[in-house]
């Protein structure tokens, strides 16, 4: 009885086992660190050390839901990172312009691929590891190989500047604000469709439950130094993905195309219109990536991005995407990402042999997964 | 605090062998003298290295020790260090455009023109191929020029011939293999010498030349006296490697390290402009290592006798 | 002016050099329902997909005239614009999509920014499926949480919502009770009284006998007749499509059922989603040694619940003991209820019967392929013997055993699916809806199938929505609703209003 | 009419495009290299080359056959080479018990990695990113991060031994024969069940077509210094996975697993069972790489293997096995290795820069699938 209802609360929050696994993750490591590992400062740093994989996770949850996948972002990322480079340094280009042209270039490519993709009918893993071996060589070209530095204060202040504390403040309040409507409206909404309407409590307590985590998370940050950009970036980001994934037809689209391509085409959806366009979004997201990264290195370096599909990718997954597609939130998608920073951030900081901190993270990723499948298995 | 200071050790890839090594003796000798190391490897990985350098500083680290996989792109990662007035020390490679406080090393390009004078001691004339290092790594385009400030002349006297250059992404052994197994093929075997930078690589190129029987007969040079590579080298199969103390290095760079946490001045020998600024550098000095003078790893206590027999 | 609505002349498609349509003629007068009868493979599906632009213009030869006017669609937007609506014959829905998201996909109402107006879109979509008398059916909730019967509903909704001047029905009936087949058809009946032109496809000719003007006739991809509906009767239909006369739809066999054989007992099964339900509810019975026990109910009354319970095939929760010659068997993974004794013809063919990249050879042996196995490998020549045997048994209509299995009509790879439960020499044989979406010759070849399978001794299970049919075979008839057993008749002369009756009752 | 004949002999023969792909790559290397590139010695290295690709791409195959994707193999590679070094130089084990212990540590590793896919319901996905990491570590734990070298004679000769000329003549006229007895014997069978017969001209044909390769192949290679171990044991491995996947149980198991797991186990098969032993396979298939790999660097080395996965993927992929699992062939996978070792290769003999070869790369990669995917769209 009392198995069936906790398997029920998993099952209906299905992100509640990640969350668990994160709380436990961080509790473990404040131990050990002796608070360190939650200080402001390091909270401040595990943020800005996953905004990079966060962005490109973004897209890449769009990707997956639609049943296709992205290989090429790794490289893609590192490609548009070195052009934010070029420009910058090489160029003298003002940083609005140098952010234009790479936001196109990213349009450009991403779509490059999704026409591969969608009207040629190239699997996306091929054009992936195509685009994956192109880009990258294309990076090397256009680099010459080297790495492009020192970029302008003004780009490198993209990777590694705060909102002011003041600014951080109104935000954390208007979310707030913003949830409770949202409760609100979702109250009147279920009611009118005579759905079960939570008790009044519950919704209560999820409300006190995103003021008191809104809370925290300004209040630490700006007992740091604010909230830095990029992690500002991503949660701009979280909430524009959120809504059209759940609010608009292109949204509904992806996870049609997804759960049943042939059922979307036969009721007179372009799918692969919409497909062209998810990778559109995904080449936006590597720009962005791109030159929140370049802005990092300080630097277009020809090895950036590296291996970044595979965090973006497993994020995704860990985030509970289902891999036959159809399936799956961007929300979790970036706690898949925050999983995973907080391992690589906290085994870094307890000194960990690095092996040992591969073996640990290879196993902690399986058993995240195997805690979240076998939670859901009332489905088989 | 002073009296024991809190050490970050940041190293590029433990996947290459001598930084393993590196780490072990620079471990001892800073706890020798009551400090606390904390190592990290950013396993070939600049997010990685910047990602632990922040983790280091959080952490409260007194001096960062940096071995960067990329020179270049640590600038904002050294400013927050700096904000936090921690020390910096580039460590074996030299962190460009950034407010480094001290940087030691081998010569690089000294130990660029021992590989090149070790194989032209064997090969004066003939087809040579630079197998240069990793394209990011700042010392593997030292080590290149090293190798070309004694090459150069008698390339424009035609007497060697570069049939071949390419760098070898992360060091790799099996990429250095490929590259000259094929360049044996589309040279014929005409190959007399392979300017390798580094053990690591050098061993890949041996066994491609085994294959074709011709280990012992090219010139092959080489860097580190790694275990594998000293049998290679008193085995016949490379010409040389370039020994390099790192029981020096990483004695002197803990005590450096430490020097500059109390406010003491440590002794530099030179200057080198990375770009931001002339870096106080202590630069050590490398060894050509024959088969004639490889003893001197085991009266160094950097081998045993029973590691070099070991078969 | 010809008068016609819609014409489409000598239509003609191949598939890889074979041809499925040869030269088909088809008018359509606005307000006329066209009843399209054919056997399966026949062409019926395809000559629909040609018309409505799932086969686009240019991958099928002859031409389709609309208001005179030669249409040439590219897309199924561009047929949907000339008011052609199809709902097909498999189920085009989305599961992880609500009922309302599936209703409007591909014409969702919007707000600016492309946002969707849900309000507006559910207010729709409630009134839609109250015309269908579908009461019980929130919008909001995902397409998937509702059993087959429902979702054909919604699709037909669908449909519905799409403004058609044309709408092609295939084989829209093949999940639904009595009941909702009459909402249907008076549906049909207000669309063709306000102009709409239907095409009629199903192999339950009493619905095309009861609502169609027109019967158009096809075999083999050709055209055989075209008759007024009046001057026609069901038995003229089946003579036009199999070619020859049917005396009757129910074959009969003297048999008399042996002693009770298997049992189960208790078996209760619990929701997916919502474990504190029951799908079915602690039911029991009994079956005899070459009995056929036919079990009604309607659509979502756990009837294919409780089979997969029994087989061990339920992804959920579910407790059931099961007896077999009096003797406790342990089925909790189909390969030991196979090994038992029990065999399971799945309802749905698509995702549980066939395997898409195998020939149908493959699929037949898959369940006995050990048996050909000679240290590992596979003896062809024995397999192949095997299969020939078993498609001359069951009059399975393939050019080749090599051949894709997909390339098989509907029918056809029911068979296939049923010989290879027949292979493991069952026991107890379980059909699930084993001939739905079956034209007439066949489902007769399937019945007679299954009385000679009894009249060997083997025990049949027969789930089935159409009761005419659990009427016609059976020995013994259960009834259930809502997981529970409302009822169980020994089959002498029961009546269907019986039946309806015990399943209907609380 | 005369483009349908051509698409129809695409359709046949699947693997057509691809071999002509490789025909005209061929081509334009050796006009480059002045017939360098098709020199026996080069040849003989190419298939050196691709040998350990090669080599995992055949238990990929399965793999991906059966639905599933294993991204751990590069690191399970790494660490089983890594073993063999250590076995072979720090305990001076005899080779014979060298090959035992590393291909059954190959075997338990690999059912490992099938036991939490099958059965704990973990995606291969997240197992393999899992194993990939946490068998890089401990490569890294084993080998104490250095290269492992000397390695003895023995284990060297596995790599970069040969067969002798007599013997692989003896080898050649072998398969031969056995080409020859079960073209007949497929005669008669179809005749037997009165199944259409192919003309005796056509299947004359097919036997010549096969002598005249193996021929080629067996003369290229003895002009050189005979066929190399590792392409030997390729070759066998083709044989015996063919064998496999077409002949035995198991092998159609694969095919009805990956096409439709659900109806595969609705009909009493063990799919659990043999989803493992697929990953089992795939172990000792690395396990075989690894020691190949090992004795061609005459050293386990920490880093070997990285990234091998993704070259044995691409080589499933762009031999024709499809990404949604149920068909696909194992000497399809052996020729999409191939195409990229030849890439490989020629550009490399070329003297190409770094970054040029990646593009090129990239580029042919996914024109070669393109190829492919239009001439097959005739099916449809
Ligand atoms: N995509 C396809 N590829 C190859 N052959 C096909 C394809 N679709 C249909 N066919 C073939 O075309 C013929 C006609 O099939 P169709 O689906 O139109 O039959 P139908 O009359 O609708 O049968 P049913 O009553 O079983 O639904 C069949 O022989 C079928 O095997
Ligand atoms: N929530 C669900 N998710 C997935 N599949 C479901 C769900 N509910 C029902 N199904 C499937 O839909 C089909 C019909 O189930 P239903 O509940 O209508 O049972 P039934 O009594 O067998 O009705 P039918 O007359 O359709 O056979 C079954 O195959 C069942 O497994
Ligand atoms: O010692 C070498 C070091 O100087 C270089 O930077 O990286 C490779 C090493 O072999
Ligand atoms: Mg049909
Ligand atoms: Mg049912």
């Amino acid at each position: 009885m009392q198995t069936t209802n906790l398997k029920q609360l998993f099952t209906q929050y299905k992100i509640l086992a990640l969350l668990i696994a994160i709380a436990i993750i961080w509790a473990f490591f404040s131990w050990k660190t002796e608070g360190g590992f939650t200080s402001p400062r390091n909270l401040s740093n595990l943020m800005r050390q996953m905004a990079v994989t966060g962005i490109v996770a973004c897209g890449m949850a769009f990707v997956i839901i639609a049943g296709e996948i992205d290989l090429s972002v790794g490289s893609l990322l590192g490609l548009l990172g070195g052009i934010a480079a070029v420009l910058d340094v090489t160029h003298g280009m003002p940083l609005p312009a140098t952010i234009a042209v790479v936001l196109a270039c990213g349009l450009v490519l991403g779509l490059f691929n999704g026409y591969l993709t969608a009207y040629k009918g190239i699997p996306s893993f091929i054009v992936g590891l195509g685009g994956m071996l192109a880009y990258r060589g294309i990076v090397l070209g256009v680099t010459g190989g080297s790495t492009i530095a020192p970029v302008s204060d003004p780009l490198v202040n993209l990777g590694q500047g705060y909102l002011s504390p003041q600014m951080g403040v109104v935000l954390g309040v208007a979310l707030f604000v913003l949830a409770a409507v949202l409760t609100l409206r979702q109250r009147a909404s279920l009611a009118r469709h005579g759905l079960p309407v939570h008790p009044v409590w519950q919704d209560a307590l999820r409300l006190a439950a995103i003021g008191a985590v809104l809370f925290a998370f300004v209040r630490t940050l700006n007992s740091y130094e604010g909230i830095p950009l990029p992690v500002l970036l991503l949660l701009a980001l979280l909430g524009i993905f959120s809504y059209v994934a759940t609010q608009t037809v292109f949204g509904r689209r992806i996870y049609a195309v997804g759960s049943n391509m042939e059922a979307t085409r036969l009721s007179g959806v372009n799918v692969q219109a919409v497909k062209l366009w998810i990778f559109g979004l995904m080449g936006v997201m590597c720009a962005l990536a791109g030159l929140i990264n370049t802005a990092r290195l300080a630097a277009g370096s020809p090895s950036a991005g590296t291996s970044g599909e595979l965090d973006a990718i497993a994020a995704c997954f860990i985030g509970g995407t289902s891999m036959r597609g159809g399936s799956g939130t961007v929300y979790g998608a970036l706690i898949g990402a925050l999983v995973m920073a907080s391992l690589d951030n906290g085994m870094s900081m307890l000194d960990v042999d690095s092996y040992w901190q591969m073996i640990v993270k290879g196993a902690i990723l399986t058993l995240a997964v195997w805690v979240d499948v076998a939670t859901r298995s009332a489905r088989r | 605090d002073a009296k024991n200071p809190k050490i970050g050790f940041s190293i590029d890839d433990l996947r290459l062998e001598r930084w393993a090594r590196d780490r072990d003796y620079f471990v001892a000798a800073a706890e020798k003298q009551g400090a606390k190391v904390f190592v990290q490897s950013a396993d070939a990985s600049e997010q990685r290295q910047i990602a632990q350098i922040e983790n280091l500083i959080s952490r409260g680290v007194d001096v960062l020790v940096i071995v960067p996989y990329n020179a270049t792109v640590l600038n904002n990662a050294i400013r927050e260090a700096k904000k936090a007035k921690i020390k910096v020390v580039s460590y074996d490679r030299l962190i460009l455009n950034a407010d480094v406080d001290a940087y030691i090393s081998f010569d690089n390009k000294k130990v660029g023109e021992l590989q090149a004078k070790g194989v032209l001691a064997v090969k004066p004339k003939g087809n040579y191929y630079l197998l240069g290092g990793a394209p990011t790594d700042n010392n593997a385009k030292m080590l290149r020029e090293g190798q070309l400030a004694v090459l150069q002349p008698l390339i424009d006297k035609g007497d060697i011939k570069v049939i071949g250059k390419q760098w070898v992404k992360d060091w790799s052994p099996s990429e250095a293999m490929s590259i000259i197994e094929n360049a044996l093929t589309a040279n014929g075997n005409k190959l007399d010498a392979v300017v390798a930078s580094n053990d690591a690589t050098a061993g890949g190129a041996v066994q491609a030349l085994a294959s074709q029987k011709l280990d012992g007969k090219v010139a092959v040079s080489g860097q580190d006296a790694d275990l594998a590579g000293v049998r290679r080298v008193i085995a016949g199969t490379q010409t040389m490697t370039v020994y390099k103390p790192l029981k020096l290095i990483a004695t002197e760079a803990a005590n450096l390290s430490i020097q500059l946490v109390r406010g003491e001045k440590p002794a530099f020998n030179t200057k080198i402009n990375n770009g931001f600024k002339q870096v106080d550098t202590r630069l050590l000095e490398p060894t050509l290592l024959t088969k004639a003078n490889v003893d001197t790893v085991v009266t160094d206590g950097f081998y045993t006798k029973a590691q070099l027999a070991a078969k | 002016m010809s008068g016609y609505l819609l014409e489409m002349k000598g239509i003609a498609k191949k598939f890889g050099g074979v041809p499925a349509l040869d030269g088909i003629d088809l008018t359509l007068k606005a307000g006329e329902c066209i009843g399209l009868c054919g056997e399966n493979g026949a062409g019926k599906s395809t000559l629909m997909k040609v018309l409505s632009a799932v086969y686009p213009h240019g991958t099928w030869d002859g031409q389709i005239l609309m208001d005179g006017k030669p249409l040439e669609a590219q897309s199924i937007r561009e047929s949907e614009a000339a008011g052609i609506v199809i709902i097909h014959q498999e189920l085009m829905l989305v599961p992880e999509l609500s009922v309302t998201e599936n209703l409007f996909l591909g014409n969702e109402i919007t707000l600016p920014g492309g946002r969707m107006d849900y309000p507006a879109m559910n207010q729709r979509a409630e009134a839609l499926l109250k015309e269908l008398n579908l009461r019980d059916v929130n919008v909001v909730l995902p397409v998937s949480t509702y059993g087959g019967g429902h979702q054909q509903l919604i699709e037909i909704a669908k449909a519905l919502n799409k403004n058609a001047r044309v709408l092609i029905l295939d084989e829209p009936s093949s999940s639904l009770t009595a009941n909702e087949i009459k909402v249907l058809l008076d549906i049909v009946r207000g669309l063709k009284a306000k102009g709409v032109a239907c095409v009629y496809i199903s192999h339950k000719l009493d619905e095309v006998e009861a609502i169609c003007d027109t019967i158009v006739v096809i075999r083999d991809g050709k055209h055989i007749a075209t008759t007024p509906m009046d001057r026609m009767d069901v038995n003229q239909i089946i003579a036009q499509m199999v070619g020859r006369e049917m005396s009757q739809m129910y074959p009969t066999l003297e048999r008399t059922p042996g002693e009770v054989v298997f049992e189960a007992r208790n078996v209760t099964c619990y929701d997916l989603d919502r474990p504190e339900r029951k799908k079915v509810d602690n039911v029991s019975f009994s079956l005899r040694r070459g009995e056929i026990l036919g079990i009604a109910g309607l659509v979502g009354a756990g009837r294919t619940e409780l089979v997969t319970a029994l087989f061990g095939a339920y992804p959920g929760r579910c407790e059931a003991e099961v007896w077999l010659e009096g003797q406790r068997i342990d089925s909790r993974t189909p390969l030991k209820a196979i090994r038992c004794g029990l065999a399971l013809v799945p309802e749905d063919r698509k995702h549980h019967g066939i395997v898409r990249d195998m020939d149908v050879g493959q699929n037949i042996t898959l369940s006995v392929l050990g048996r050909f196995a000679r240290f590992t490998r596979i003896d062809r020549e024995a397999e192949l013997a095997v299969v020939s045997e078993e498609i001359a048994r069951l009059g399975l209509k393939t050019a080749s055993p090599f051949l894709s299995i997909t390339s098989l009509s509907g029918g056809n790879q029911q068979k296939a699916v049923l010989s290879k439960m027949l292979l493991t020499k069952p026991k107890v044989l379980i059909l699930d809806e084993p001939t739905r979406g079956v034209d007439v010759g066949a489902k007769f070849e399937i019945y007679k199938l299954m009385l000679e399978l009894a009249a060997q001794g083997m025990s049949i299970i027969m789930v089935s929505s159409e009761l005419a049919e659990v009427l016609g075979v059976s020995d013994r008839v259960l009834v259930m609703g809502e997981g529970k057993l409302r009822g169980d008749f020994v089959n002498d002369n029961l009546s269907q209003e019986t039946v309806l009756a015990a399943a209907l009752t609380h």
